[in-house]
């Protein structure tokens, strides 16, 4: 029998190792895999290239993972928001590399990842300082540079709800970079709100066929992490 | 009161009303972070404008009353929204695949720099200590059909955004149609900047003296004339 | 008040001329727009470009379309199927044009046209006779050929149900090609078995967003093109 | 009883049972269209497999009971077939996203010929009055982990199927792991075609004779001893 579901945030990551590259879902808090991401943080791995939209914020998530110097280097759109220091204070001493891509370039260099596209031509960025050293090619009478796929050993991704397959449905605008990453990494990690049994959820409305996850935790009130910015928490 | 400041001229939410006013009926908008946001409140009630976030949202709706707020129910911005009868989520790759292949009508964005070949520079001062952070922008400008910028016309120390040539570093290259300041409405004609309409009160001469390039005047002949 | 609804399937192709790459949705008879290609075919254009998996069967729906002589060229992946003679009669004599597209590559052409990529690089088809005269490139050892996007001037899809905006759900695999062909045309036209009010249709349901739907036509008890090719129908 | 057609060996449902036992429990696999789609009936009920489907299916069900027919539920081969519970539907690019990026286990196919380097043609003869037609093979050959094969040995006249070269245009280069025949079970071996398994009371030499390659042995030492 298929089934996917693993006990805990811990035993789910415990096979990153030094040096991982990890896709992380979300754009802000929303769809940020925050226990898995904790339980990344006490696994210890180090040198880990992360692919993610932000950089996280205050001193939880995906900022407890780079304060401790884990993070090798960010490859992400937006590493700068509000209550974000923990990025900003390790680029700027030169502690952590970053490779800034434009959000749609990097939701398609992620679906390429997934999809078998090695490279694309794609607009976005002609003329500008992204585009600098990238081979560029003309289509119809339009400059575009040549975009290569992004993969990852693994993602950790927040999905609402899964059954034993992995197949997942997302809840609202925290739905974002989940279902991409999940087809663009070798064993995708989903953390999801309830467990449905197998014909539950209606098969017109699967967001990610569970093809594309390896791996569902069941974390039933997942922290939010604005609330714990807001409180000072630190973690561990 | 500082001489040296530029004439305060049209409020924000002016601004966003005249630069609404300029959105067709039916129209597919993207609103950039900032003072592009309040285009929304001012779409005039005989039209129907459906709006787009880029994080994964068809048919964003006005914000929610204060307690109703869905952390994951959110725009570009990262400010709680709601989602209208009609709506629609989708993930990244396929928001982008809206914005990248020109299904959006208008785009929304604020700027930095803007120059008279519509060059826009609205992601980085491009100063070596700068987190660079660019989000969509790039993307917004190369895929949507018509891109508009809403900005105050100079920087709060007076220096103007409307220049000959951007200095810090471009979000894309010839892109920008249309800007609304504080002090006017300004078109990128093939000759650079020209002025649709200023702000009440305000002369042609004054609004060139806080523009950095050439500003020609494109306003109707009877407003001209008014003057 | 945005309303994407047309009256009739004769109103919602008025505007297709001779000329025109008109992209058609279905696998085989499931999601294939009947009503809209039949008027088509009374709409008379010529000249036609077609982008379609198959290349229809009996004498109705993309067949009838084809055995007049309107179609000067298909593309397509599947031109070979049951009861299909009116598209082989016209390619051994020479009177229509194929370009053969492994079917993968076919929808992520399509995908390609519609999401602004103008090219791409895949594996697909590499040391075929259907990579001959194409570029190739080798990324991380492999050998891949780069394919350009197709966009068309007109989609014909069929869809289960629709709003005024035109969002669509589809009826499990009759989605098949619809979704990306409504990316790929300036003007889609799509037939619905039934319309729903703003706000009925999930908004985490919604597989394709109105956005990329111009013209909604009601078409509640769509023939089935299997039945009219057993009872030996032939359109008009 | 024509001497120069080969034996009747295996029969198809035998075929499909051995190719059935060669994958693994929690497999996701694609059933082209023809012999192999007897595979699904004859997977050992201790283990979940998933088949997939090109046109827009995962989790695909055995046919329904007659009567009971969607034509809007279809397979590759346009079959009416069921859902099974835990079962998703996709658009056509996602769906070959799925094959083309790696994600199904499993492709058995249909061939025309296999070549003793792997190569596979199963979509054309390349005769000049053919009409081409190659579906998704091309793209399952390139993308799925592993490609194997369920053929007869020989083409109903008695010519061969594996060869050492294919003279049909190519599906895919190198890309066959396994061949499935009614005479033997055939792998390819670094050194070319290699019988792992022959049909019951046929020897080694027999099966060579309809074969038109180099055909080695790899059989289990107990068995090639007891043959």
């Amino acid at each position: 029998m298929i089934d996917k579901r693993v006990e805990s945030c811990a035993a789910a990551v415990a096979d990153i190792s030094h040096g991982a590259t990890v896709m992380i879902g979300g754009f802000g808090e929303a769809g940020s895999p925050l226990e898995l991401i904790h339980a990344l943080v006490d696994r210890g791995a180090r040198d880990l290239t992360i692919v993610s939209n932000n950089t996280g914020s205050g001193r939880v998530g995906l900022a407890a993972l780079i304060a401790p110097g884990r993070v090798a280097k960010m490859i992400c759109s937006y590493p700068r928001s509000a209550n974000s220091t923990v990025f900003p204070e390790l680029y700027r001493s030169g502690r952590i590399a970053l490779e800034l891509v434009p959000q749609g370039t990097l939701a398609e260099r992620i679906r390429a990842g997934g999809a078998g596209i090695p490279a694309f031509y794609t607009p976005s960025a002609v003329g500008t300082i992204l585009a600098d050293g990238k081979e560029s090619r003309v289509f119809d009478g339009r400059e575009h540079i040549l975009e290569h796929a992004i993969r990852a050993d693994f993602a950790l991704v927040r999905a609402d709800r899964a059954d034993r397959y992995g197949n997942l449905t997302y809840s609202k605008t925290a739905r974002n970079f989940g279902p991409i990453m999940c087809t663009a990494a070798d064993c995708s990690i989903v953390q999801v709100r309830s467990i449905s049994e197998p014909g539950e959820m209606d098969a017109e409305c699967v967001i990610t066929p569970g093809i594309f996850v390896q791996r569902v935790v069941h974390v039933a009130n997942p922290q939010q992490e604005s609330r714990l910015v807001r409180e000072g928490v630190a973690y561990p | 009161m500082n001489q040296d400041l530029p004439p305060v001229g049209w409020s924000r939410d002016d601004m966003a009303r005249l630069a609404a006013i300029d959105i067709a009926d039916g129209s597919y908008v993207n609103l950039g972070i900032g003072i592009p946001e309040l285009v929304a409140a001012h779409v005039p009630p005989s039209r129907e404008v459906v709006f787009h976030t880029e994080n994964g949202l068809i048919g964003v709706g006005p914000p929610p009353p204060a307690g109703f707020e869905d952390p994951e129910l959110i725009n570009a911005g990262k400010k709680p929204v709601t989602a209208l009868p009609g709506a629609a989520y989708f993930h990244h790759a396929d928001s982008f695949a809206m914005i990248r292949g020109g299904h959006l009508d208008v785009s929304v964005l604020g700027a930095m720099q803007v120059s008279e070949k519509g060059d826009l520079a609205n992601w980085s001062t491009g100063e070596p200590d700068a987190i660079p952070a660019v989000g969509g922008a790039m993307d917004l400008v190369a895929g949507v059909k018509t891109v508009v910028v809403l900005t105050e016309h100079t920087t709060k120390s007076g220096e103007p955004k409307l220049l000959r040539r951007c200095t810090f570093p471009l979000t894309g290259r010839g892109v920008v149609r249309r800007v609304y300041t504080n002090l006017a409405v300004v078109e990128l004609s093939p000759d650079g900047f020209a002025a649709l309409a200023l702000a009440p009160g305000l002369s042609l001469e004054e609004v060139r003296r806080w523009t950095g390039a050439p500003l020609s005047d494109a306003r109707p002949e009877h407003v001209r004339n008014g003057e």
